[in-house]
C-alpha cells in the first residue's frame, strides 16, 4: 500500500511500524519513530499496524545547536 | 558549579554540534571546549543511516547530550519531536524551540510557553530557548521549567548582547533561577560579558563551528566564560567618570616640580 | 609569543603593582595573573627603607620589571626619573608617562614625544602610555619607540575601550608594532575585546588590584586575556543582520507540516 | 649645612652624596639619587660634593601600575 | 503625514499629559509641542471633581484624546477601563496597556494580545503598548490591531533606544504598519533615532513633564521628531569606516609641496 | 546666542559649501540650514574662472564665511593658505586644518598648534580642526584659540560621536570656550546628542550634501541642533534603571483587584 | 445598605446608580461607571439597582501617559 | 623665461606677477596669489619681479567643508 515516510511516497508491503522499519533497513538502528503526526514508541511498534495514506517519521540523532 | 535539574556540571559551556567542518574538528572542538553538555538534534532518518556514525562519534565524547525541538514552529511538532528525543536520547531533557519568524527565528512565545507546560507535565525536563522577556519568563517558569535560556541575539548573528539592560534586568528578578544566553554570541568577550551580569553558563554552536579553527574558537570561548564568571564572583571595580591614579601619588619624586 | 624588545614573553597580561590590601595578596596575584612583566615604581625612601622589602618581594616573583615614571608632568622629570629606574631595577625598559591634566591623568602628548626622543637616544627602551592618536603614534615610532600603549580609557576609570574605532584604526595602521591596551579597563570582557581586535597584550593595574577579590580577578583577566587573543588567531565568524539556523533545515521532521 | 632631602629641609654634616647617604641610614640600600633635578648615578656619589640649598632626591623601588 | 485609524495628523508626536508642574504648564507644553494627539487616563472621581477641571483644560488644547489603561493587570480590567474611556472621552481610540510587572511596568503580552482581541470585536480602535517582540507584533495585528507601539525601554527610564536592533528589524517586517515609539525616551537624540529609522511617530511623557523646563523640552522633543523624519526621507549617507574629504582635493595648492 | 570672536549668530549650524549636486542645491541647501556661516577652501584657478562664479553665488547667500586650509599638511601649506584666503575672502576667520594622515583625514596636533600660534599672532582668528585630545586643547587656547572643534569621527564617515565620553570631558574642562563638534556626524541624532552634551555648535558638510535629498537634510539637521541645544537649556531627566509609572498610581479603578 | 465606592465602604440610602451618582453631587459631571467590575454604561444607571456589597467604581477623566 | 604656474610648467613673457595675471585672464579677477610657498599680496604684485623656476600658486574661492 502507498505511505508516505519522511515526506516521501513508498510503496510498501510491510502491516506493521515494526516491519516496514526491517524493510527499510532499520533494524537494530537508533531511530525514533511517528504515525501521523504522534509518537509511537519503540515498545508499540510490533502492535502498530500501517494503513494507506499513513504519514511516517523515522528520525535519527543528528547534529544540532 | 552550575546546576541543572539537579544536575552539577563544572563547565558552564554547552556547546552545540552543528555545521562544523568534520566529525574530527567536531570532536576536537567539543573536547577543546571543556564542554560536559552537548546539543544534538533529530533527523529524518534515510538508507544510509547517517545518523548512527553520528551517535556513535557523540556517545564517545562522555558528554551529556541536550536534544533540541529546533526547526519546530508548532505545539504538536515541538511536542512529538521531544517525545522521539527522550527515546533516542534515553533523557527527559530537552532544549525547547518553537520557532515563529523565519528571518530573526524569533520564538514563539506563545507556543513556547504552551509546548514548556504539556513537556514539563509529561515528565520532561525543559531548556525553553525564550526571548529577554520578562513576564514570559514568570510564565515558563509557572509551566514547571527550571532553567531559562533568553537570546543574546538571533541565531546565528554573531551581534552578541543586543540588549543588555534586559538581560540584566532578567538576572536580577530571577536571582534563584538558572538562565543561560543561548544564541547570537561570536566573539569570547560577548561570552565574558553575560557571565560578569552574572549569567550560570552560555549555549553557542555557530560562533564556534563556522570560526576559521573551530577548535582554537572551541577553547577561546572556553576560556572567556571562566573569566566572566570568576569576574562575577571576584567583584569588580565600580566604573569611574574620572580618572584615579593606581601608582600612589605620595612619595613622587621632584613632587615640588609637580606643583 | 608576543615580544616586546627583541624580549619573547608567553603571557600578553601585564600587571600593574599597586593598590593591593596587602604584599601577600599582590604576590598571589602575580601568580595568578601569569603575567611575566610586571610594573614598578620608584618613590621617596625614608628612614624605615620600606622600598627594600618590596624589591625583594617583586624579585622573588621571578618578573620581569617594567618600572613607570608616574606622577611626571614635564619632560626633565620623566628623563631623571627613568636614570634613576634604570639604575635600581637594572632594565633599559621604561614605561614612559608624563601627565598633562589630573582629572583624566591624560598623557601630554607634546612631552611624551620628546621624552620619548630623550631616552631613546641614551639607550632605552621605551613603552609610552599614549592616547589612540594616529599620529602621535607614528611620531613616537620616528623617535624610537618600538612599543606603543594607547589608553582603553582614564587610568583607574573601569569604563574599557571607550573608542574602539581608533585603537582598530590604530592596529590596522600598525601592523608591525606591538600594541599593548594600557588603562582604564574594568571588565575581563574589555581585555577580551581588545584582543580580539589584534592587541598584543593588556597593561592594567586598577581592575584587579581594586576588586573584591585581587587574586580571582587577576585570574579572569590571565583567560580572558587569552581568549580574545585565541579568538584573534582562529578568525572569529561576520556579524550577521539576520538571523542563521545553527541546526541543519534540511531533514527537520514534519517539514510539510513546517511548510 | 642645610639642604633638601626629598622634599624636606635637612641640616647634614656630610660632604658628599655617598656620604649623606650613610648618615641617613642608606648604605648597601636599593636606592637612586638625583641631584637639583639631575641624575646621580652610584659611581659618581663619592665624588659628588654637596653644597648648601642641594635638593637631593633619593628613591627606591615602590608599586606601581 | 502619519495616519492612525484613518486619522491624518501632521504631528508625529503624541505627548502625554501625566505629572506637569501645573496645569498651566501642561497647556504650554502641549502647545509647544505641536502634537495634536495627547493621552489621557481615568481616575477614581472625589467629591472634589478633580476630573472635571483637568477635562475642561484638554479640551481647550482642541487635540485628540487617547485615552490610556494605565494601570490594568488583567484583561478583565483592561476592557473595563476601556469601556469607561469610550464613554467619557467619546472616542473608539484606546492605549492599551496591560502591565506585568511592577518594576519594569513591561507588558503583559499575553493578556495584551487577549485584550486587543476582545477590545478591536467590541468596535475599538486599538493602540497596543508593546515590547519589540515581533511574533506579538504579528499576534497584535491578527488580532486586530492597525497601530502597533513598541517600547523603546521601561517607562520613565529615560534610556533611549534600549534595542535598537530589534526596532529595526520589527520597522522592516511591518512596513506598511503605523509604528509609534512609547516610553522610555529621555533626549530629543533618542526620539531622532527612532524617527530616522523610519517609525511613523514617538509618544513621550516623563521625558518633557520631568524636565527641568517642560515647554522648552517639548518645543525640543518636537524638533527632534521632525529632524528625524525629515533625515529618513531625505536618504542618509552610508556609514563609511575611512574618512572621506569633503573639500575636494583636486586643485590644492601647494599640491607637490603636499607629495 | 552663539559666539566667536566677537560674533554673535543665532543659528547654531556651520554648513559646508563642497560636494552638492548643483550650485542650485547648494543655494538652497544652505538657505534651509538656517546656516548664517558657511565654510568655503581656495583651489588653484584656471582660465575658466570657475571660482569667480562661486564667490558670486556664496556672496548672494548673505553669509558669514569661514575659509579652510583643508588638504595642507604643513604648518608653512597652512599659513601661506590662509594669509591668502583672508585677502581672497576678507576675513580675518580661518578653519584651520593641517591633515597628518590620509586614511583617517586625522589632524597632526603638532603642526595644528604651531600654526595656531604662528596665525595668531599674525592677527587671525582661528577656529582649528582637532581631536578631541584635552592636552592639545588647552596648547590651542594658550596659542590664542577662542574657539575650539574638535572631530566628532573621521571627516565624512557619518560616524557620529565616537568618544561621547572625551567630548563630554572636554565640555566639562572648558566650560567658558565655544566648541564645535567638527566632522564625522551622520545623522540629525548625532547632532542632536552632541548639542545635548553642551556644544555649541555643529560644522558638517558630507552628511548634507551627500545625501539623497540635500535639502531636506539641511533642513533636518537644522531642526535637530535647535533640539538638541533646546533639551541643553531645558534640563533633561535623570536616566533610571528602574520603571516609573507617568500615569498616577494613585486613584487607579479597580485598585483591590490589583492588588 | 453598605457598598463599597472606589474601593471605600459607604452607606448609601440610593436604589440606583443614578442616585447614587446624585448623592455623591456627580450630576451633570462626566464620569464613567462600572458596578462590581462591569461597566455600566450612563444609559442604563436609572435602571441599574444597587445591592449591598456592590463595587462602584466611578471615574472621570484624569491626566495620563 | 619657464616658471611654474599651479604646479604646471609655463612659458611666460609677464615681467611682474601683476603682468602674470593679466597675461592669464585674471584681471578683476578675485584671486589670491603666492611666489614660491611665500603669500604675495595684491599690493605688491606689481612690484614682484618674476624669475625663471619661479612657482607661482594662483587661487580663487572655491568649496570647501
Amino acid at each position: 500500500m502507498k505511505i508516505t515516510v519522511n515526506g516521501a511516497t513508498y510503496e510498501t508491503g510491510a502491516v506493521t511500524l515494526a516491519a516496514l522499519l526491517s524493510e527499510l533497513g532499520h533494524d537494530g538502528a537508533v531511530v525514533a519513530t511517528a504515525v501521523n503526526g504522534e509518537f509511537a514508541g519503540r515498545a508499540s511498534r510490533a502492535e502498530t499496524m500501517l494503513r494507506a495514506e499513513d504519514e511516517i517519521e523515522i528520525v535519527a540523532p543528528m547534529q544540532g545547536g | 558549579m552550575a546546576g541543572f535539574y539537579g544536575i552539577d556540571v563544572a563547565s558552564r559551556f554547552m556547546i552545540g554540534t552543528a555545521g562544523y567542518p568534520s566529525p574530527a574538528i567536531l570532536g576536537e572542538a567539543i573536547h577543546a571546549s571543556g564542554a560536559e553538555i552537548v546539543t544534538v538534534s533529530l533527523r529524518r532518518e534515510g538508507a544510509g543511516g547517517a545518523g548512527q556514525a553520528f551517535w556513535d562519534l557523540i556517545r564517545q565524547t562522555g558528554c551529556r547530550v541536550l536534544p533540541n525541538t529546533a526547526g519546530c514552529k508548532t505545539v504538536k511538532e515541538a511536542v512529538t519531536t521531544a517525545q522521539m528525543a527522550r527515546e533516542v536520547f534515553e533523557t527527559p531533557w530537552i532544549k525547547l524551540e518553537v520557532i515563529g519568524e523565519d528571518d530573526t527565528l524569533q520564538p514563539d512565545v506563545f507556543a513556547l510557553v504552551e509546548a514548556a507546560r504539556v513537556l514539563t507535565d509529561d515528565g520532561f525536563q525543559v531548556f525553553p530557548y525564550t526571548t529577554d522577556d520578562l513576564i514570559v519568563a514568570e510564565k515558563l517558569l509557572a509551566a514547571g521549567c527550571e532553567v531559562l535560556m533568553p537570546w543574546g541575539a538571533p541565531i546565528g548573528s554573531g551581534r552578541g548582547l543586543n540588549n543588555p539592560y534586559q538581560l540584566r534586568t532578567l538576572r536580577a528578578h530571577f536571582s534563584g533561577v538558572p538562565l543561560v544566553v543561548d544564541a547570537g554570541l561570536g566573539l569570547p568577550s560577548h561570552a565574558a560579558a553575560a557571565m560578569e551580569l552574572g549569567y550560570d553558563a552560555i549555549l553557542l554552536n555557530t560562533a564556534v563551528a563556522k570560526a576559521g579553527d573551530p577548535v582554537g574558537m572551541a577553547a577561546a570561548f572556553r576560556d572567556a566564560i571562566t573569566a566572566g564568571r570568576a569576574a562575577f564572583e571576584a567583584g569588580p571595580i565600580e566604573v569611574r567618570d574620572m580618572a584615579e591614579p593606581s601608582t600612589p601619588v605620595a612619595g613622587t619624586p621632584f613632587w615640588q616640580g609637580a606643583e
